[in-house]
């Protein structure tokens, strides 16, 4: 389904060029979950931004569905790193807006928009504008409009990081829920190692500066995984702890002072 | 504008346009509309207020007016330089020139001699100063020694009053309003026609093409504006009143004085001497204002001009 | 108490600027020729009364009218500028040249290509608050964020949709900046054409009463059209609350 | 390519335009008194070059000293206005009243007050550019974004420093749109002044080549205006990309 | 250092009025680091608002080092959850705004800037403005804003919340070896309850809507606390768990579907 041939991408700068990606090779089959784990500034964002045609590599080739990318698609959604909720419409209103873009009809929209921010507990919060909501309310808004469009491909930038640990297990087993009804093509970024081996299929490891693949691990674990207190599982104990090797070793940023 | 009564079917729809504005000078106009003369002539007319001499030729030209009331020795100069060869003149309204030099009593100015070393404010680029050469000559000061100020029409009474100029050159019958705007001192008054009798004041005109189309109808204008003018003559506190109801803005006793200032200069025939527009024209001439070969033929229209 | 102070402090404003005008006058001794004092104009202003007012009847129509059009033509224009960069670059210098063009040498002209009716004056309205309406919508349409613009991207907006629905929301507070602008400017153009062709309309009263040497009946009419154009002011400034509360709840 | 581009467009958007203008006097037949074709323009423009070139350094000079000072003031108004909203409250809208008296109604006071040298004119640009810089640096200085005014009130920033370091900045790109609209209205400004008190000037050159009818003369001067005024608004836009080129950068 | 009394705050809103807080009870000694957790929008980041003096409490009263709370202090400094950099100002010179604003020497807190974005593992990018910057690029920035003020009160905003499990193990090492050398009184938002535990002296649980404490633990683990690996730690391990099922009982927000 998404197929990334030796993509590199660098941004120009006044004194040096950085080097975000270098020479990604990637394919990510048919309603397989990848999740992309590696280094703050180590190239995730770009990554998605590439697989969803926002950026162009600077070279190397990108397909999805067969046809190189050109430009952005309806089937592909994004869920980026920021909210980016439009702040004259309400929460609902912003879930809305892929729907009315798309020209879908608009009653059913609004009714799945209403279930979808429900199920992420903001239920009583519908009309309100997102200065009233909090940070983690806001991704949650955010979330549901990625949702809300049924992409058959579902790219998501840290979706969970302003949610606290219980909400984030629950939006993590909703979110494999989801998957495993109507199993998107899905490259999900994230912070947890742990939740990266609880949710993916496979498991790509990013190394800094420049991103380069480090490691392609293959989570073996039969679904649906319960999440939480299950994370304590022997097999995906251990390999929580070889991402972590591997992330530690994977490059020298962040280091202690 | 003023449309009068309701026209009646047969009636012609012209505009026409004042010299300037809505003062006592052009309220003849408004009396004729007013009285019924227009409408007896079987005119519907529509009187729109004018603005400097050009724009109003501008406006004939481009035909958004049949008629106007304007300078006809600054009409002269320009077509002079052929920038307005198809207007032609077709009644006088000033026999001679109004244009003036007007000063506060008390200024040390009585006397053409006393303008010299001072400043005079004018009309921006206005027959005033361009008549002033000539006029300088045949008075015997020295022109180089005036001091021009260029304003707004409408601002020369204030910059005079304030004192930010000596004296003005501007139209006599604008002295009343002047000694308003002074704040009741009396005003010395040189009229230019003193030296310069030969040239005319305002007058009616109209673009060759509607003389031509229509003399009949110009005709009829003619006479009916005349008759107006004559009425304002004998009746100059009526006249401003009725320019007062027309004209909301319009002051009546500034008017008054107007109208009785004008009526020495004005012949209510309206007549226009041939010989006396030929020496109009020396007279420019011989000043370098127009270059030779300007005819009175092509600047009055004597078919339509009464000529007695 | 806010209530009562929403209203007081502009009227505290207002009369303390009435009073400073009006103690000018007497201390420095001003003639009403020059500067008449309030009560001089209250004056006037009691001698014809439903004369003004029909009068500042007309100016507000030729106002909003033209002011109406240079929204419209103005956003359309904004839109369009900002959506094809090469027209821009080709046209926007053109634009710019010709606002510069003195509007006071253009009246004169459009009443010789318009004639005396309401149209040129509508069109030197137009013609004066259409550059700054232009101006800061489009400064408003380039300043979408960039997460906003990657936003409306990803979910292949049209560009239509991508206006309506994204851009032109966020422009709102900036263009109303042009309308504020915009507003006072077309006020201003609706009296110079009626300076410049005095068939009616407030300015026709200013050049007039000044031809007849009534200061205070000229200021009369400025200070009608001072009212008038703060009463559309504030106009544009209350449809801003009710178009984009939103706008003040995001900034602090 | 980019380098060529960059100035072919404009330069295309400026031949078209004159080859509008031109053709539009050629089959309608237009006197040159009422609108001259281009030749005739240039014709007059050769008659006296330096004398024309003199009199727009003269208008240059008024406008942008006048221009000048109403940014300066307009500046310190609007930080003075945003900061304490009772005054703002209080003064805006008799700001507002002022603005809106004509100003070709102000210009012969302005002459009369002051006399017939530079001052009256640019106190006239001054008073004519003031208003939309105003209006455009206070949006920008109440949008600054809640997390940043947070910021500034978190770090105990005093008001000084707050508008120094934080909402000034932000308020750039906004007020920027005021310097836009003001540069082209300084310029309108400084030829109705030069108009009304023809001393010297572009605006002078107008009126006086109008009053002889010179019409191509009077053109001549009105292309070198708007020549002179496109210049001095890609420079204000030249300074914007210079001082804020971290706009462009977030948005998208 | 810091002592909240009864202190609710409510949002007004077109409808209903928001509780935020309700009635909060807590106290902080000088240099003690309390850590709060809690469900996304239970009142955790309109507490540090409180407590900084940007917001008001509807009622009750809150001292800062004996007197009350009238607004921003000095010796006061606040992350805030979002980054909020000036856009036209470089990492560094984002940094560096606290200095300018409190008009300290300009050479030692220019030195002290650049050794804290090299900590923070951002060595290479002191000169790139806030667009060029990573998501948790940006974040370790407004870090280093925060910690170059040397305040006696630190709040932090869910500081690692864009950050890569490892990095955010590194900053938080950094973030205790500082407090171990100079001690802060800090107030610590986080969604890690691992983080909490390993951090804090005690982690106050708040229950949502309206926010109230629903529980304070004290973690009475000897410091340094060697984070990462030791976090399998049995007493460490005990009170996550403990606060896990806290959490989970503290609120029906974020329901399963
Ligand atoms: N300005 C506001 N107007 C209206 N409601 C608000 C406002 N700020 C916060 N709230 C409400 O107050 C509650 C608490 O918000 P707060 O931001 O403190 O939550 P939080 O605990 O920080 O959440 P998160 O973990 O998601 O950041 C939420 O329900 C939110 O909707
Ligand atoms: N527009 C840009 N201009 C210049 N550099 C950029 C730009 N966008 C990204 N970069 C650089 O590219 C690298 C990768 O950035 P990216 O946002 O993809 O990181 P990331 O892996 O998503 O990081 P994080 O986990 O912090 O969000 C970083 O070094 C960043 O500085
Ligand atoms: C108050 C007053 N000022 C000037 C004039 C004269 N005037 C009006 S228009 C114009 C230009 C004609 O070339 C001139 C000289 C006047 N009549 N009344
Ligand atoms: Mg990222
Ligand atoms: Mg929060």
């Amino acid at each position: 389904m998404i197929a990334l041939t030796r993509v590199s991408r660098t941004f120009p700068a006044r004194t040096e060029t950085v080097a975000a990606l270098h020479e990604i090779d990637l394919t990510v089959a048919e309603g397989e979950f990848v999740a992309v784990i590696g280094r703050s500034g180590c190239g995730k964002s770009t990554l998605l931004r590439l697989i969803a045609g926002l950026l162009e590599p600077t070279s190397g080739t990108i397909t999805v569905d067969g046809g190189p990318v050109r430009g952005p698609r309806r089937d592909v959604a994004l869920m980026q790193q920021q909210p980016a909720l439009l702040p004259w419409r309400t929460a609902l209103g912003n879930v809305l807006l892929p729907v009315e873009i798309a020209r879908l009809p608009r009653a059913e929209g609004a009714d799945r928009a209403r279930e979808l921010l429900d199920a992420v507990g903001l239920a009583g919060f519908h009309h309100r504008h997102p200065y009233e909501l909090s940070g983690g309310m806001q991704q949650r808004v955010a979330l549901c409009r990625a949702l809300i469009q049924q992409p058959r491909v579902l790219l998501m930038d840290e979706p969970f990081s302003a949610l606290d640990a219980l909400t984030r297990e629950d939006m993590a087993a909703q979110l494999q829920a989801l998957h495993l009804a109507r199993p998107a093509t899905t490259v999900f970024v994230t912070h947890s190692i742990q939740e990266a081996v609880l949710l993916a299929d496979r498991v790509v490891v990013l190394s800094p500066r420049p991103g380069r693949v480090r490691e392609v691990l293959a989570v073996d674990i039969p679904r649906p995984r319960s999440l939480g207190r299950s994370a304590a599982l022997p097999a995906v104990a251990e390999c929580v702890a070889h991402l972590h090797d591997v992330l530690a070793k994977a490059g020298d940023d962040g280091r202690l002072s | 504008g003023d449309s009068g009564d309701a026209p009646e079917t047969s009636a012609d729809k012209v505009t026409y346009l004042t010299a300037f504005g809505a003062v006592g000078r052009d309220a003849f106009a408004w009396v004729a509309q007013e009285k019924g003369y227009f409408r007896d002539a079987g005119l519907d007319v529509t009187i729109q207020l004018g603005a400097a001499t050009g724009e109003n030729i501008k406006v004939l030209s481009a035909g958004q007016a049949q008629f106007a009331n304007l300078d006809m020795t600054g009409a002269w100069i320009l077509a002079g330089k052929g920038q307005a060869p198809d207007i032609r003149a077709f009644a006088a309204v000033h026999q001679q020139t109004l244009v003036s030099i007007i000063a506060l009593e008390g200024s040390g100015i009585t006397k053409p001699k006393d303008l010299e070393g001072r400043k005079l404010g004018a009309a921006t680029g206005s027959v005033n100063q361009l008549l002033f050469p000539a006029y300088a000559k045949l008075a015997g000061i020295d022109a180089s020694k005036v001091e021009w100020v260029n304003a707004a029409p409408a601002q020369l009474p204030s910059l005079l009053a304030s004192g930010r100029v000596d004296a003005l050159s501007t139209f006599l019958i604008g002295a009343r309003g002047i000694e308003k705007a002074a704040g009741g001192k009396k005003t010395v008054v040189l009229p230019y026609s003193e030296f310069l009798p030969g040239l005319f004041g305002n007058g009616l005109m109209a673009s060759s093409k509607v003389t031509a189309a229509d003399p009949d109808m110009v005709r009829r204008f003619r006479d009916a504006a005349l008759k107006g003018l004559q009425y304002t003559l004998d009746h100059p506190d009526e006249a401003a009143q009725i320019l007062k109801k027309a004209q909301p803005t319009a002051d009546v006793t500034a008017a008054v004085g107007e109208i009785t200032l004008m009526t020495p200069a004005v012949k209510p025939s309206g007549v226009i001497d041939k010989t006396k527009v030929a020496d109009a024209l020396t007279t420019l001439e011989s000043n370098g204002l127009i270059p030779p070969g300007l005819t009175p033929e092509s600047v009055v229209d004597f078919s339509l001009a009464p000529t007695a | 108490m806010t209530r009562i102070r929403s209203w007081a402090l502009p009227l505290l404003g207002a009369v303390t600027a009435l009073a400073v005008w009006w103690s000018a006058t007497v201390v420095f001794g001003i003639r009403s020729f020059f500067l008449p004092a309030p009560p001089d104009i209250v004056e006037a202003f009691r001698r014809q009364p439903a004369y003004l007012l029909r009068e500042a009847g007309s100016t507000v129509a030729v106002t909003v009218t033209g002011f109406g059009i240079a929204v419209v033509a103005g956003l359309l224009l904004a839109m369009t500028l900002t959506a094809w960069r090469a027209l821009e670059r080709a046209t926007l210098p053109v634009l710019v040249a010709l606002n510069s063009v003195p509007k006071v040498a253009v009246a004169p002209l459009l009443v010789v290509w318009l004639g005396f009716g309401a149209q040129p004056k509508i069109v030197l309205v137009v013609l004066i608050c259409f550059f700054p309406v232009v101006v800061a919508t489009m400064a408003g349409l380039t300043s979408t964020p960039a997460e906003l613009s990657e936003l409306s991207r990803s979910l292949s907006a049209s560009v239509w949709q991508a206006y309506v629905k994204i851009r032109l929301p966020w422009a709102l507070p900036q263009m109303f900046v042009g309308l504020k602008v915009g507003i006072s400017l077309a006020v201003i153009g609706a009296v110079v054409a009626e300076i410049n062709n005095p068939t009616g309309g407030l300015g026709a009263v200013i050049v007039l009463s000044g031809m007849s040497f009534d200061t205070p009946l000229a200021f009369a009419a400025i200070t009608l059209l001072a009212v008038l154009s703060t009463a559309l002011f504030y106009l544009v400034v209350l449809l801003e609350r009710l178009l984009v509360p939103w706008a003040r709840a995001i900034s602090g």
